[in-house]
């Protein structure tokens, strides 16, 4: 195919191609700032990066529409800047500032911009997948047409709320989509060594009635336009969809994990498959000059930095925020 | 005024709140068609229809999550949790997530939901469906806790719970179902985090909540008749908002405080009670504040023995004559 | 089938058969006569029957030796019983007396007698199946053969214990069996209408690596067979199975429902297909005359009302076992 | 005598116990293989291999139902649960199957196994993976509840956990690991139920636990230097058995009482004990019984509020300096 070809022939569309690479590149490079400044230890507590898994968040993000909203869990920095979140925000959480997207209140496990219809991340394996059904029951019930989305892990699909959720949701054939972002571990312990099936989602989807769907989720045009079918059925009444998305991650489980546990090559061979170094060829192939992608990598490298120089001068959260947010009237008073 | 029996009164309140606002939805096991375990919910599905009324499968966790993420988004759900027990299979959501998203969001979230569970001994089911759990939820910062003990109360309880933007969790004891009392006509709407002094008194105060509400009413005749000692009751209502200024300002008058608890010894809601009096009333303080509550153990189902266990009239009496004397 | 060639051709062996029939009839005259207790008042509390289901429980127990372990529910007279439990002190549970097997303490929703291998019934929902794969691990871990029986409802398989249960066993290959009993109702609502696949265990089966197995639960024969398939794989180190057995029952969920959310008709349906009826004919079929069958219908019915008759006259329990056995010392002590 | 951190002394106490006997087993996420994500069981899997040592799926449940099921049947089993908040997710286990077993088959099977699990805040983790949940077992009759404080303690009272024949909660506290503390050599077996007197002191009773200890203890230490008040410190490290003979006979002593809570106010531990204080050493008090808990909040991530909200030995001394005048 020539490039002509390819262009005419492009579902994607080529702006939607840049979207989906820029997107990429700044979880990318968002994540590898965090983990230099955890080192520095100017991101506090815990993070769990998703290096190698960019292409879900991107492509399931550019298929969503304003209004749809998400569920991830604590490796959700992806989710959440693919979104629309400013980088600052979240930079500004996971170093625990006053400008962060909680004020530092919730932390990098817990990301939420309920603006951009980032509705949470849940830090208890397996929790968001009922509340996400809820989500999706309130469109349902009101008749509105958005789509919830809820990420998880391989490692999730073994847990009951799991089992509950995936169940539920098919009986009452709600427009939730639910992503298993399969990288192969869950924290250590690699998913084979604990599941009874291959694919811990796809594997299970027949169970609830539903499609066994797999994708390779290093590929954002793969993940985009399974993400637009599951997107279109669900808005049309037609119930959940099931998706093991496969992938790796590049780092450690959070923090310092140095990945130990992972045989020699893997992580090198899954490296051959970095999702951004594919996509960056397949901008070429439709069309793209190097001269633009080169434009965007340095716009995005400029953006990563002007979020880190505005966190580190932004202050610390106030101790007059520490007992607000309780309860609804913003108080914490439980007697009066 | 209509004469209801509390299980009625379940029903009545829900009723009113749907019928007041479109947002509220009721979800459960058996709830819908079948009209709940305990009939306290018969009647709702068929006046409000499948969408809103909805039968769930044997999943307490995507009850809850389903609820929340409900309330989240802009519905005002209400669950149903068939026994409190119960909620030891879903506590993830009591304990992590309902009562954490609002803080953890910095206020981007809320949670109002109405968690609604039978609780409670009294029907010789045993040990893992009679227990008294209200502190499983008190000591769970975010939550609001509501325990009623009349089918007037649990019509305005019900109904300020549904309307609070927070997550309430809302026993109601099944050994009170049946129990009948007049509830007003009309629109009822109460207020959460206030006591009420059922019986006024000099010498003591006895602190009850739910179903030893009417066991402390009839001690404190008891005690009023053949010991002379007069006492006050207060029926606690709500445990989160609690309503210390009620507690507090009976116990600076009389000078002594009872609690009398239906939950096994360690960490019933007393307890934290007592401890609010030692501090800050410890000199108004006559003597002990002594609690009555079952012993720490898990509940016999057997009859005779389950009527031994609970505190009963009498054993409330013993005990105050004794801390009094 | 001559009844002659039958006999020769019997894999199971009339001796086993005249077990099994009697075993479920016990099961029968034993629920019916705790039922006319219960309208008396004799029977506190709640009580599960399984009236219709019998088979399943005499199927099962039939099939599995001494040191073998079954784990069950709050429908669990027929399972406690199955094992050869005398009625006397399962009766005296329901009725709450002194001669109970846990002389009250319990009730029947916690039938319990480890000296038959009967360790316990659950009444919160699928607590039980993670306890059942405990116990079998131990056999496992300590080089032991005996097979560990897990007994519950199709509404129990909605429940996410049930998945982390099922995958468990399998991950380990543990030798224990679950046998779902699906009576096609969780308490008052239609499994159908609560559960995505139709075959509420059987369709999940493939979502925990595990063969897709449905017996007719009303035919002691078939129930008999399939354990003990069961039973050898999971005795030669082969790992778990699940069992979807179909049955009805007879009776309300519990106590004096009256199963008003039945269709019409549907109970009708069943009882011409009675567990009891079928086998009592089956026997004949196999040359067991009209007039020993009789013989052992009078057994139980007399083996009935001797038990009553002795829970009638037992005592109650006394108030000095109220706070024995909260812990290991036999006392109840949380402070010194 | 070997200096240890508690993380090591964690790993050291089991194996301790592995070694003594061949039906300890120990199960777990990422326990086995990698050592546990607190590293607290590093070695472990080496040294006794994969059939004693396993890792499991993300299954809380099943994780404690088989740690029963093997416990029933003659097993005993060590399970760890990473963080303390996840015992959420499996709080059936805990609330309602461990503690029950053996009252309602009037003592047919027990449950004796040890669930070890990962407590408290100081790691900025926010508020799904940095409670203090000690209460969540402690209202729970029929379990055992411990929560040392040093590395010594860790060691003799996890070996203790493991032979004792009920089910044990054995709460680690997450900002301990790294604390190190001598570690006589040798088998170490201590007993449950029992508190340690750490400072003696006339003029004050305080009660605490986990790291409350050590920040309890620095509180004494300015108090004394600075306040000339003389406070006994205490270390509860049994919640279920409760010391009370070791914590009143100091209370009549001193005829003061301060609890130093981590958990948030309503039902922490010290309620129970304020209660019991208040009840049976009323006349030995000479003042109010004063709780210093973290606020009755969900905790936040950052670290500057974070060391805000969790009680400090300035806070400590703040409250019963203005509590004794
Ligand atoms: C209920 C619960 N159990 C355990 C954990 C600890 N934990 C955090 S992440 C994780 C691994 C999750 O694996 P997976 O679902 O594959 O997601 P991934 O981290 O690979 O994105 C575990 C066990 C938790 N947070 N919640
Ligand atoms: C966790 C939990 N949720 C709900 C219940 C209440 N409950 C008792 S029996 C039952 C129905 C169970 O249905 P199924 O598993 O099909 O078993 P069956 O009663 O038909 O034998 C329900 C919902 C319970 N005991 N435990
Ligand atoms: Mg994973
Ligand atoms: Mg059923």
């Amino acid at each position: 195919m020539t490039v002509a070809e390819a262009i005419v022939n492009d579902d994607i569309g080529i702006d939607k191609r840049r979207e989906l690479y820029r997107s990429q590149l700044e979880i990318r490079l968002f994540e590898k700032r965090a983990y230099d400044l955890f080192l520095q230890n100017l991101v506090k507590g815990t993070s769990h990066l998703s290096l190698g898994q960019e292409a879900i968040a991107a492509g399931f993000a550019g298929a969503m529409k304003k209004g749809d909203l998400s569920f991830c869990t604590y490796r959700g920095h992806a989710h959440t800047l693919a979104r629309g979140v400013a980088m600052e925000k979240v930079l500004g959480e996971l170093m625990q500032r006053d400008n962060g997207l909680m004020r530092g209140k919730g932390g990098s496990m817990h990301l939420t911009s309920a603006e951009h219809g980032v509705m949470g991340s849940y830090a208890i394996i397996g929790a968001h997948l009922p509340i996400a059904c809820g989500a999706a029951w309130r469109a349902q019930y009101l008749g509105q047409d958005d789509v919830t989305v809820c990420f998880f892990g391989d490692g999730t699909t073994n847990i009951g709320a799991f089992h509950e959720a995936v169940n539920f949701a098919k009986v009452w054939e709600l427009p939730v989509v639910f992503v298993c972002e399969n990288n192969l571990y869950m924290e250590y312990t690699p998913i084979g060594d604990v599941t009874a099936v291959e694919h811990p989602a796809a594997d299970r989807a027949a169970a609830y009635g539903l499609e066994r769907i797999i994708v390779d989720g290093n590929d954002a045009d793969a993940v985009y336009r399974i993400a637009q079918t599951a997107f279109a059925k669900a808005r049309a009444g037609q119930g959940p969809s099931l998706i093991e998305c496969m992938t790796y991650r590049h780092s450690g489980h959070s923090r310092a994990d140095p990945g130990a546990y992972r045989p020699k090559g893997e992580l090198e061979k899954w490296l051959q498959h970095d999702p951004i170094k594919l996509y960056r060829k397949r901008l070429g192939e439709f069309g793209v000059a190097e001269a633009e992608i080169a434009a965007i990598d340095t716009a995005v490298a400029k953006q990563v930095d002007e979020a880190t120089e505005a966190c580190k001068a932004a202050g610390l959260p106030p101790e007059s925020i520490l007992c607000t947010d309780v309860y609804a009237d913003g108080g914490w008073a439980w007697r009066n | 005024m209509a004469e209801l029996s509390y299980r009625e009164a379940v029903a009545r309140g829900i009723a009113q709140e749907m019928e007041r606002d479109e947002r509220v939805v009721f979800l459960g096991e058996d709830v819908a068609k079948a009209g709940g375990v305990f009939k306290a919910t018969v009647g709702l599905y068929d006046r409000f229809g499948p969408k809103r009324v909805r039968d769930t499968p044997i999943s307490e966790q995507a009850i809850l999550g389903a609820a929340m993420g409900a309330a989240m988004t802009g519905l005002r759900p209400i669950a149903e949790i068939m026994f409190s027990d119960f909620l030891a299979v879903c506590y993830d959501f009591i304990a992590n997530e309902f009562p954490k998203v609002r803080y953890m969001t910095n206020g981007q979230l809320g949670c109002p939901l109405v968690v609604r569970t039978g609780n409670g001994a009294g029907s010789r089911f045993g040990a893992q469906h009679s227990q008294s759990v209200e502190n499983w939820s008190m000591m769970i910062p975010g939550l609001k806790v509501v325990a009623p003990s009349s089918p007037a109360d649990v019509v305005g309880l019900l109904a300020a719970a549904v309307r609070d933007p927070n997550p309430v969790i809302f026993y109601e004891h099944k050994s009170l179902y049946a129990v009948k009392g007049e509830v007003p006509d009309g629109e009822i709407l109460d207020t959460l985090g206030t006591a009420k002094i059922l019986r006024p008194g000099r010498d003591a105060t006895i602190v009850a909540l739910a179903l030893m509400v009417p066991r402390a009413l009839e001690a404190a005749e008891i005690l009023a008749r053949d010991h002379g000692i007069d006492c006050e009751v207060i029926d606690v209502r709500s445990l989160v908002p609690l309503d210390t200024q009620t507690i507090l300002g009976s116990i600076v008058k009389t000078g002594r405080l009872f609690t009398v608890e239906e939950n096994p010894r360690l960490l019933g809601w007393g307890a934290e009670i007592a401890s609010i009096a030692a501090d800050e009333t410890f000199y108004d303080l006559d003597g002990p504040i002594v609690r009555i509550t079952t012993p720490h153990i898990p509940l016999p189902a057997a009859d005779n023995l389950e009527d031994i266990v609970l505190p009963t009239p009498a054993r409330i009496v013993e005990k105050i004559v004794r801390a009094m004397n």
